[in-house]
């Protein structure tokens, strides 16, 4: 299955707006930590197709962390 | 009958060595002169600069106050207007350069006397005066923000000590011709005074024109003997 | 006409920048230098130039900052109080190794000063002027004439070595008039390419023009790199005249405008016999320490003229370090030394009168005399 | 998939060193999508500030100089003045442009300089550690205002937009927020119209984005932007103060 949403999941800073902004509720933290030090965002691949490509977690992320796509 | 004669031009054209020569040529012949320092735009080389010089010839004065002569302030000299309203005797203004300097005899208009000669100095050989259209642009400049119309030119190319009689004559040849375009006579040429003994040539490079020798008075320090 | 043309210091500096291939200009109105700003207001258009009177020397500086950051060939020009407000740009310009011609026409200070000539401006000018270990290449012209000269030579050196270039006349250099014969006009379209200029970054890598290093190690690397190139700019850029050097056992050592009241001195001492020459630095950074190496031997000693109460005479005290003594003779605040009170002053060391250089800080015949 | 959302181009790939929620990155993010859209990455040139963003020029992939403190007006004058068909930025914080650089952005657009400025207000001074700001809300508490801003010896705010709109030379001023995906997107459209000015040569345009410091303030990120929606808003009102139209 494709995803809707990736996240560069080495350059997230844990910061949370787009967590707070999902519509859907599906963006969580990972229990471990990236190369940072930080509790990356993401997507579980079974929420991925509760995504709806809205992009405002991607609008809301200030380290440009996350890309989204939509079906054709 | 005592004349009133104002100096002016762009700056570098030789004004106030004309000025301060001139008020000692009318000196000498037992002439009551002032000179009057309105160079409100140049900071060196001033008539203030040699003031006691000027005074132990016998010239009277007029220039800003001493405390305040070396300010970077466009500084009216006290007085002006008493001098030129009611003063006794000849009266040499020296006006400072460019339209800017110029303007400031603007301000002293209804002060002047309906017969007050304006004579404009060209120096040929400084910038914004090398061509007859630039030249031309100069005069109307410079005596439309003096409020004065010209009376005359004075031919005063020079090349400071480098000067020689061949500079002279071009000079006179390029004022001509300037007077030919503005309707204005050449009424004086400057000569450095050690030109006079120097080259018998002169009198005809002249052709006429009455030659005001100069001799240098605002001197740069090492040309001093003090 | 000849090519000769009657110019004021202030104008013909304009000029020559702009035949040096000049084509941006900031400034900001101070006497006795804004004849250069009034110049290229006029003229630099006429070339394809850009003048822009900005709102303050701050902000001029950091135009050339950017103008020479872009590639351009930048002049600035200012006196002595707007040369220490622009000090935090020059030291920006020097760390991010950015070529450009500073004109500092100088007055007397400190602080707000008068406008009359001055030469104290020698310790800011020669000793960096601002923050950190930089120098900055400082050039002295005694005529009208050289400084035009030395104004290409700024421009090319400015470029050569990344770095900024200044021409420190005193006031008298701008005001005062002689005939200039200006040199040729440079080909804009010649001058060496500057491939790290931000220029945009189409078809290359981007070009960062900076000067923060906050790594102790890396800003280490940094101003070492910086001083291997000014080592270069000691070896190759060293300017200096020698008058009388082979005779001449007194020494005088200025520049500007008092080494011409020197050599009038001189011109009259050796019709007395007094064998006395002079030693002009024309680079004030570097300092022309191979000059004194020249005669140190034949000397008997060196009397500095400034008009400081005694700035370059440090750098002569390196350059002869102790081998002769050296004295001061020094006017400030805009009064210029005369030919005669600096005979005097001469006449008064070589008879033994002033004391010998343990009392270097004497300023005797200092004040007015 | 059809991409509706990739990283633009013009940003490099590297970790950003702002704290993290720093809107920051969100300015540099749209900076960098009006970069790609209008395309003229190979032709813009940044100048970098002083302030937290002093290291602009290690995330934008475009040609950088970086500043004196204040001074990036007067720099981007010269870069542009030289090379007028660069399409050339500051990017700027409060205490930069607003407190030490106010005559040269003052100026700047007196002239009607022909550059984009970004303007990031968040109504302290980050980089050195939270201290006020000339952008600093009345009764706000920073450092160097413990007790809260107090007007009547540390005074008010300063409105940058309202007070450039006053200005002839300025063609484009206005201001956004950074505290939702709706005003982002606003803000976005604000960038590019600020750069497509300047690409046809209209003038001196500046947004300012209002902005948070979580770290300075001591909040969450998210709690932040709801600070500054409740607080900041009210004092600087959002809109564009001039859009040049009619002159």
């Amino acid at each position: 299955m494709e995803k809707r949403v990736v996240f560069n999941e080495d350059h997230c800073k844990s910061c949370e707006l787009c967590v707070g902004i999902c519509p859907k509720k599906i963006i969580k933290l990972r229990t471990e930590l990236n190369r940072q030090g930080y509790h990356p965002a993401f997507v579980s691949d079974e929420d991925q197709d509760k995504c709806i490509s809205c992009a405002l977690c991607a609008r809301m992320c200030p380290d440009a962390v996350i890309e989204v796509r939509r079906p054709q | 009958m005592s004349e009133v004669t104002v100096f002016y031009g762009l700056y570098g054209s030789g004004k106030s060595e004309v000025s301060i020569n001139y008020a000692l040529r009318l000196a000498e012949k037992g002439r009551a002169v002032t000179i009057v320092d309105l160079d409100a735009v140049t900071p060196y080389f001033r008539v203030r600069d040699v003031r006691e010089r000027l005074l132990a010839a016998g010239v009277n004065v007029v220039s800003p106050k001493d405390s305040i002569r070396h300010a970077d302030l466009p500084v009216l000299p006290e007085g002006i207007r008493t001098v030129l309203l009611q003063g006794e005797g000849d009266v040499v203004v020296d006006v400072g350069g460019d339209p800017t300097g110029a303007r400031v005899l603007g301000g002293l208009k209804d002060a002047l006397r309906p017969d007050a000669r304006g004579l404009f100095v060209v120096n040929a050989m400084r910038p914004f005066s090398r061509t007859l259209d630039e030249a031309q642009e100069a005069v109307r400049g410079v005596t439309s923000s003096a409020g004065l119309p010209p009376g005359g030119l004075v031919s005063n190319t020079h090349l400071g000590e480098s000067t020689r009689i061949e500079h002279i004559a071009k000079g006179l040849e390029f004022t001509g011709s300037l007077g030919l375009c503005l309707g204005l006579p050449v009424v004086m040429v400057g000569v450095p005074d050690w030109l006079k003994s120097r080259d018998e040539g002169l009198a005809k490079v002249l052709g006429g024109v009455p030659p005001l020798y100069l001799e240098r008075h605002l001197l740069k320090p090492w040309e001093t003997t003090e | 006409m000849s090519e000769s043309m009657l110019m004021k210091g202030n104008e013909a500096l304009a000029e020559a920048a702009i035949r040096a291939g000049c084509r941006f200009y900031f400034g900001y109105p101070i006497t006795p230098q804004n004849e250069i700003s009034e110049y290229m207001a006029r003229r630099i258009g006429e070339h394809g130039g850009v003048f822009v009177q900005a709102e303050s020397e701050v902000s001029s500086i950091n135009m050339v900052y950017g103008a020479a950051g872009a590639g351009g060939r930048v002049l600035i020009s200012s006196s002595s109080p707007g040369i220490s407000l622009m000090q935090e740009a020059i030291s920006y310009i020097a760390g991010a190794e950015l070529p450009c011609v500073i004109v500092n026409m100088s007055r007397g200070g400190p602080g707000l000063g008068g406008i009359q000539p001055s030469q104290s401006d020698y310790f800011q000018s020669t000793k960096g002027g601002g923050h950190g270990d930089y120098r900055i290449i400082v050039f002295a012209p005694a005529t009208i004439q050289e400084g035009c000269d030395l104004m290409a030579t700024a421009f090319d050196v400015a470029d050569k070595y990344r770095n900024p270039v200044m021409i420190l006349g005193d006031g008298m250099i701008g005001q005062m008039m002689e005939p200039v014969v200006f040199p040729e006009v440079v080909d804009v379209a010649g001058l060496p390419a500057k491939p790290w200029a931000t220029t945009g970054n189409e078809g290359r890598k981007a070009n960062l023009i900076n000067s923060i290093y906050l790594d102790p190690e890396e800003l280490d690397t940094h101003n070492w790199k910086l001083e291997e190139k000014y080592r270069k700019v000691r070896e190759n850029e060293v300017r200096y005249e020698i008058v009388h050097g082979d005779d001449a056992e007194w020494f005088f050592v200025a520049y500007g405008t008092v080494a011409r009241i020197c050599m009038s001195v001189i011109q009259r001492l050796r019709k007395d016999g007094v064998k006395v020459g002079l030693v002009r630095p024309i680079s004030l950074w570097p300092f022309p320490d191979e000059a004194f190496e020249k005669v140190v031997g034949q000397a008997k000693g060196f009397l500095t003229v400034e008009m400081s109460t005694g700035q370059m005479v440090e750098d002569v005290r390196l350059a002869v370090n102790g081998r002769k003594p050296v004295y001061f003779y020094g006017r400030t605040g805009g009064a210029v030394p005369t030919p005669r009170s600096v005979e005097r002053r001469l006449r008064d060391v070589i008879e033994g009168r002033v004391p010998s250089q343990s009392d270097y800080f004497d300023r005797v015949g200092g004040g007015k005399s | 998939m059809i991409p509706v959302y990739t990283r633009p181009k013009s940003l490099t790939n590297v970790v950003t060193h702002y704290c993290p929620g720093c809107p920051h990155g969100i300015a540099h993010r749209l900076v960098a999508e009006t970069i790609d859209e209008l395309g003229i990455q190979g032709k813009t040139v940044g100048v970098a500030s002083v302030g937290c963003s002093v290291f602009a020029y290690n995330y934008f992939d475009v040609d950088f100089q970086q500043a004196a403190h204040g001074r990036a007006p007067a720099v981007a004058t010269g870069i542009k003045r030289v090379t007028p068909d660069s399409i050339v930025f500051t990017y700027q914080g409060d205490g930069d442009l607003a407190s030490i650089g106010m005559a040269e952005i003052v100026h700047a657009a007196v002239r009607g300089e022909n550059i984009t400025v970004v303007f990031i207000n968040n109504a302290i001074y980050g980089m050195t550690g939270g201290q006020m700001a000339p952008t600093t809300l009345v009764g706000q508490k920073t450092t160097t205002s413990p007790f809260g801003r107090d007007p009547k010896t540390q005074g008010y705010p300063v409105k940058v937009s309202e007070l450039l709109a006053t200005v002839k030379g300025a063609h484009y001023v206005a201001r956004f927020s950074l505290h939702n995906p709706a005003n982002i997107q606003r803000a976005k459209q604000g960038i590019k119209k600020a750069f497509q000015n300047q690409i046809e040569g209209k003038g001196f345009s500046l947004v300012e984005l209002l902005s948070t410091c979580s770290t300075n303030w001591g909040m969450t990120p998210q709690n932040a932007l709801k600070w500054l929606e409740e607080n900041m808003l009210p004092e600087y009102p959002l809109g564009e103060f001039k859009t040049g139209e009619g002159e």
